[in-house]
């Protein structure tokens, strides 16, 4: 088995991150995000970057990396969704970068690493491993592509298999869509330019799926931290809030909902665990995928459930734009679509663990 | 033809439905006793079963005659209108009832506070009685169309030295009056379709407080049972958030995996069976009273319609992560089903908290329909003014 | 619509079937039956029939029955449900009448109407409209045939249509099966003679798609008055049962899931009104049937849902074989298997209205 | 090799698994300190790391030795014994830490009772001092094993005139005592799995007690909090009712539906992942001791067992219906996976209900893990005596 828990060296992690964050981002930012989407918010990424390396965390030393793991990129994402941060970490630092890391590009990694020029895999954001389609022409909606330097797209190569290229900023048109969660805002990547190859044929989809399930792995801990955030808060609130001049959270329907959302997260927690475990471990390709798709069947529900039960035990303050409530319901719902839906991961884990349909 | 059907034929006879402003055809109608045939005569009605309201309003459809904009003034024709009845005086009822039928006066509701939301009997907002007048003072919260309403009813305390039921009553405010304050409150949805309303030292007439002083609460319930009830009766099949689904369902093949037809399916199933028992619920409320019963009409709606928003997302993953705009507006009316899935998904959110949370709904039907024992109350018995808060 | 309420004949019905029940049936039978399950149970069915006419409810009058219709066979169905009282009136008084009936069989009928003879069909309890197949030989698990005298079978008749044929005692071989539910066994049924054809072919299928569909429209209030029982039963325990100094009943979490039970059962009733309510009306045969899977959808994991629920908040006491618990328990299983599980209900529903799987 | 590798061989070279009787064998895996390596030396163990039993348990597994009986003594190995080395005499513990695990003596739990169910402080079993005896009234519930048992640990009421956590004692009782009557009691399955125990004046001595007078009730916790974390450690991937269900799936093409395969997936993440999280609970054990966290997994285990036991019967509705025998018996183990679907969906219900219900476990959950105020406690600070009953 994997090591389930967190080393010293994660939990000291976690309070740098978390500390960061509580000093450089502004609390009402998420919610500012959709009315002011023009906001520049690559000051806050540059902090993360420059103070703690983020940007290069999985990359190798050699590369101008961190060379740390899956496991420590997912405390990251643990502190990132807590705060549903706006930073290109998941879609750069992880997809982007694994993209890179698997295609054995050396071009781009150390300008990814040091954080000067950020990256994305233009694919649509519910895309997944095994399920996607080579871009033609242009794609949507694709996350972390509206401030991205470098674009990589799979696009249909000579002779049938995919070419697996990168385009410069002045290679792609962007249009931002207007997303239901603004924090990791969506747009649509037009190719106008030829791009470079990286790779083709089945390193170029090998490159792809690797980056997908690393994304749909690691987006578990990010979901895992959303929702813990949204345990604490209402836990919080139910302890101070006051109804029928009684705190609400003694009432014991509330604490019963209350415990049973920890169970909850008690589940997710080791089921996010399990995903950036074994994929930091490496090991059984098809051990890895059932981690990975039981990850992503699970959390995505879960963070949602917890959303939506901060939103529902806040009553009308959860449901007024002033509350931080609503911007962890929005990631986590777009969440639950992203990287493909637990209703297709469930579908991934019939053929992986042999339940066929029929 | 019955003595009914004669009325209804005499109205479109002596009032084109289709030349007469609707405001004059509405006070016609009232006239006639075809508002709310339950009503008693001279304020509406004419006495009859409640259920018979549905043959006007079939024969009035039929004729394409004007209707009350119901969405516009659901407080004023489906809570005030009752209240009035019930507890207004004679004077009030003569002042408002057919203006309000009409839909010349729009209403809105003071009840909720901060402090105040669930336990809607914690309400702070004072009134002080001055001469024949009351003096109000307060703050309140979640009001729908408190900006383009002309009266409200609202719920406040008249004395702090009796337990927190004992010391409300209940006016009808001006909302002309210059000691009211209207801002916009936004919602997660991005819009402000509800307003806070801050009172300082708004002043109403003794001659509009309905029912005695200190009977506020049992007014207020008379209300709120006709505010749940309003809630669902008698749809159509697959109406509201399911009929979205069903039909993208059908019309666009590239939703469909067999897991999403499952759940589709279990939706289905939940959302028929709530179509029926609203129709139950219609059909012996035709004869009766809403009673606490209707909560349970309440929690299942916005069950459904939360669970089936959030599967509509689900079902088209890339449209379900864009939102259609997150400009600050303030409509005139809620929408429930505008806009885009991902505006649907979060103000079905507002089902389950607005009106009374699902959690007050479920403690109503425990105790009021099932008689289980009443929870803990540290504030029972004990004077408003002496309760921590 | 359909009246989805009680008409005051309902009622009056509904007071002599609860009062016949509590004087002539001992509540500790049910769970006697499992250990002695020979208990000749006939006496209270005779009760029934001979002060109530249930027996020949849906039969027509000048058949010797009370010409009733499915609204009144549903009232039955609910009191018998929640008394789970071992009686064959849903086999032979509603499914083997209906059987006979749309057969046209005016030879049998009299004699069921009466209570003189009782009668089932015989496929396997688990059958539904249009999904069954006929008996080679012998079927299991059947339900009403102990006991039974006359045996509706649907064997393969000449040039592969269907022949719906009567059997009598003698003709077939019981034995019995050890059933979930004891209060209404199952037994095999093997024919050793060769009866006598009643109808052939299109007419016979009808017939027994006819009494399949009545039977699930009907079984639907069976699990309505089962569910209800499950209620009050818990309900009046919560408020006397005394823990922590206060009855269980003013917790709220036991509040809230009491009060989701009675929600649960409010759609339960309206479900099954409606397909007893529209059974009696007659009407379109497409909505009949959207009504009947409808309820059987609902209504069977409701009573499953509603005898759990009863269980769990009876605490210990609810485990034990004394308390009276678990005969719903057995019998909302039971019956959730029958006539079709809610699965199969949710399949033919998708044909129904047009929701195809792909 | 390590030290403990080496402690392991020694054991295994001086007493043949294949040749020794099992309970000489664990005597001497006692002794040698290899039966809890957490506890002291001297007491069946070497002040190791909890976790360190894993690589013994491995290696005495390899040799095929024999092993303690946990089914049939469960009460003693999991519950008895890390409670007799918190709280039990350095009598108590020479005299049974060694029997216990060596299975030569079997334990049963004296805890709950007919108004003690949830509310286990609540006992009402008294037991009144005699010289240095205590003589013991009441009657105990859902005692398993009670007649098979050679002792129980018992909780009974010693002072009624504090309030009720306070006046409760904890003893080590000698089932052979003619004051104890047993009496089976059937459960819902047809069998009788539990027991009635019956106590009339019973004598205990002294030295069976087990931490202070009065100190019964936090003894009982760390009884209670060593039973949940029995639940479910490490188990392995499709174990339990959602293993026979997979079997079923795979080896039986016709119980698919799309419907069926839907929800089989949904049980088979959610089992996963619980499994997981049994698993990282392990590990985390491995370092400290049991806390309120393993009532999470208590919780869902209980939720999985039951509806996955369920589900098993819709699976396969024909044989769903039936039941494999019906006739009282009194099995000397609890069984949940034996018999057939019909008595495992049953069984299930148990899950929870025995060693606190669901409820209560969300109860300990909410206020010991997440820190939420209690509810109100009428009997809170009241002498046992004067709260009514």
């Amino acid at each position: 088995m994997t090591d389930l828990l967190y080393t010293d060296v994660e939990e000291s992690l976690r309070s740098s991150i978390r500390s960061t964050l509580q000093r450089s981002l502004d609390e009402g930012l998420p919610a500012r995000l959709a009315d002011e989407p023009e906001t520049d918010v690559s000051g806050l990424w540059r902090t993360l970057t420059q103070q703690l390396g983020l940007a290069g965390l999985l990359v190798p030393e050699s590369l101008g990396g961190a060379g740390a793991s899956a496991r420590e990129a997912a405390v990251v994402l643990e502190e990132l969704g807590r705060a549903v941060a706006p930073t290109p970490f998941l879609t750069s630092a992880v997809i982007a970068t694994t993209v890179l890391l698997v295609a054995g590009d050396e071009e781009n990694l150390p300008a990814l690493a040091s954080g000067e020029r950020t990256a994305t895999l233009v694919l649509p954001w519910t895309a997944r491993r095994g399920a996607w389609t080579p871009v033609h022409g242009s794609a949507e909606p694709v996350a972390g592509a509206l401030g991205a330097d470098l674009f990589l797209v799979p696009i249909p190569g000579e002779a049938g298999g995919t070419s697996l290229r990168a385009y410069g900023r002045d290679e792609v048109e962007l249009e931002p869509i207007t997303s239901l969660d603004m924090t990791r805002p969506l747009a649509r990547v037009t190719l106008t330019g030829a791009g470079t190859e990286i790779v083709s044929g089945a390193s170029a989809d090998d490159a792809v799926d690797a980056a997908l399930a690393a994304g749909a792995a690691l987006l578990a801990s990010e979901q895992l931290g959303l929702a813990q955030w949204c345990l604490e808060t209402t836990v919080q609130y139910a302890g101070t809030r006051t109804q029928f001049a009684r705190p609400i959270g003694s009432f014991q329907a509330i604490k019963h909902r209350l415990a049973d959302l920890y169970l909850l997260l008690v589940g997710t927690q080791a089921a996010a665990r399990q995903a950036a475990g074994t994929l930091a471990d490496g090991g059984d390709a098809h051990e890895l995928s059932i981690a990975q798709a039981t990850a992503q069947a699970f959390c995505s529900d879960a963070a949602v459930h917890a959303a939506e039960e901060a939103l529902q035990l806040h009553g009308g303050i959860g449901m007024t734009w002033e509350a931080p409530v609503h911007t962890r319901l929005k990631r986590a719902k777009a969440d639950q679509l992203a990287l493909g839906t637990p209703d297709r991961h469930r579908s991934d884990l019939a053929q992986l663990v042999h339940l066929p349909a029929s | 033809m019955t003595d009914l059907q004669q009325r209804v034929e005499q109205l479109l006879a002596s009032h084109d439905p289709t030349t007469t402003e609707p405001a004059d055809f509405l006070g016609a109608q009232f006239d006639a006793g075809l508002a709310w045939v339950h009503f008693p005569e001279g304020k509406g009605g004419l006495s009859l079963a409640r259920g018979r309201q549905l043959e006007v309003d079939a024969l009035l459809e039929a004729a394409r005659a004007p209707r009350p904009d119901v969405a516009r003034n659901s407080i004023g024709l489906g809570m005030a209108a009752p209240t009035l009845l019930a507890y207004g005086s004679e004077e009030l009822q003569q002042r408002h009832l057919r203006s309000l039928f009409a839909c010349t006066e729009i209403w809105c509701q003071l009840f909720s506070e901060p402090g105040a939301g669930s336990d809607l009997a914690a309400v702070a907002t004072r009134a002080v009685p001055d001469g024949d007048e009351w003096v109000i003072d307060g703050q309140k919260v979640w009001t729908s169309g408190a900006h383009g309403a002309d009266f409200a009813i609202l719920l406040a305390r008249t004395d702090t030295s009796v337990p927190k039921h004992a010391g409300m009553t209940y006016f009808v405010v001006d909302m002309a009056d210059p000691g009211i304050e209207v801002r916009p409150l936004r919602q997660i949805t991005g819009e402000a379709e509800f307003n806070e309303v801050f009172l300082t030292g708004a002043r109403v007439h003794d001659g509009n407080r309905v029912g005695a002083v200190g009977q506020g609460w049992a007014v207020a319930t008379t209300t709120l049972n006709n505010e749940r009830v309003a809630i669902g009766a008698g749809a159509d099949r697959e109406a509201g958030q399911i009929g979205l689904v069903t039909e993208r369902w059908r019309t666009d093949p590239s939703v469909r995996t067999p897991g999403t037809h499952a759940e589709l399916l279990r939706w289905w199933v939940e959302t028929e069976v709530t179509r029926l028992a609203g129709e139950r619920l219609r059909q012996s409320l035709e004869a009766g009273q809403p009673g606490p019963e209707s909560s349970a009409m309440k929690l299942a709606f916005a069950h459904q319609a939360q669970k089936v928003s959030g599967f509509a997302l689900e079902l088209a993953p890339e449209e379900g992560l864009t939102y259609h705009d997150w400009t600050m507006v303030s409509p005139e009316r809620g929408s429930f089903l505008g806009h885009g899935p991902g505006y649907r998904y979060l103000r079905a959110k507002g089902n389950s908290i607005e009106g009374g949370t699902s959690e007050i709904m479920r403690n109503v039907i425990a105790e009021r329909v099932l008689g289980l024992p009443p929870d803990h109350r540290p504030d029972k018995g004990i004077a408003f003014k002496d309760v921590p808060r």
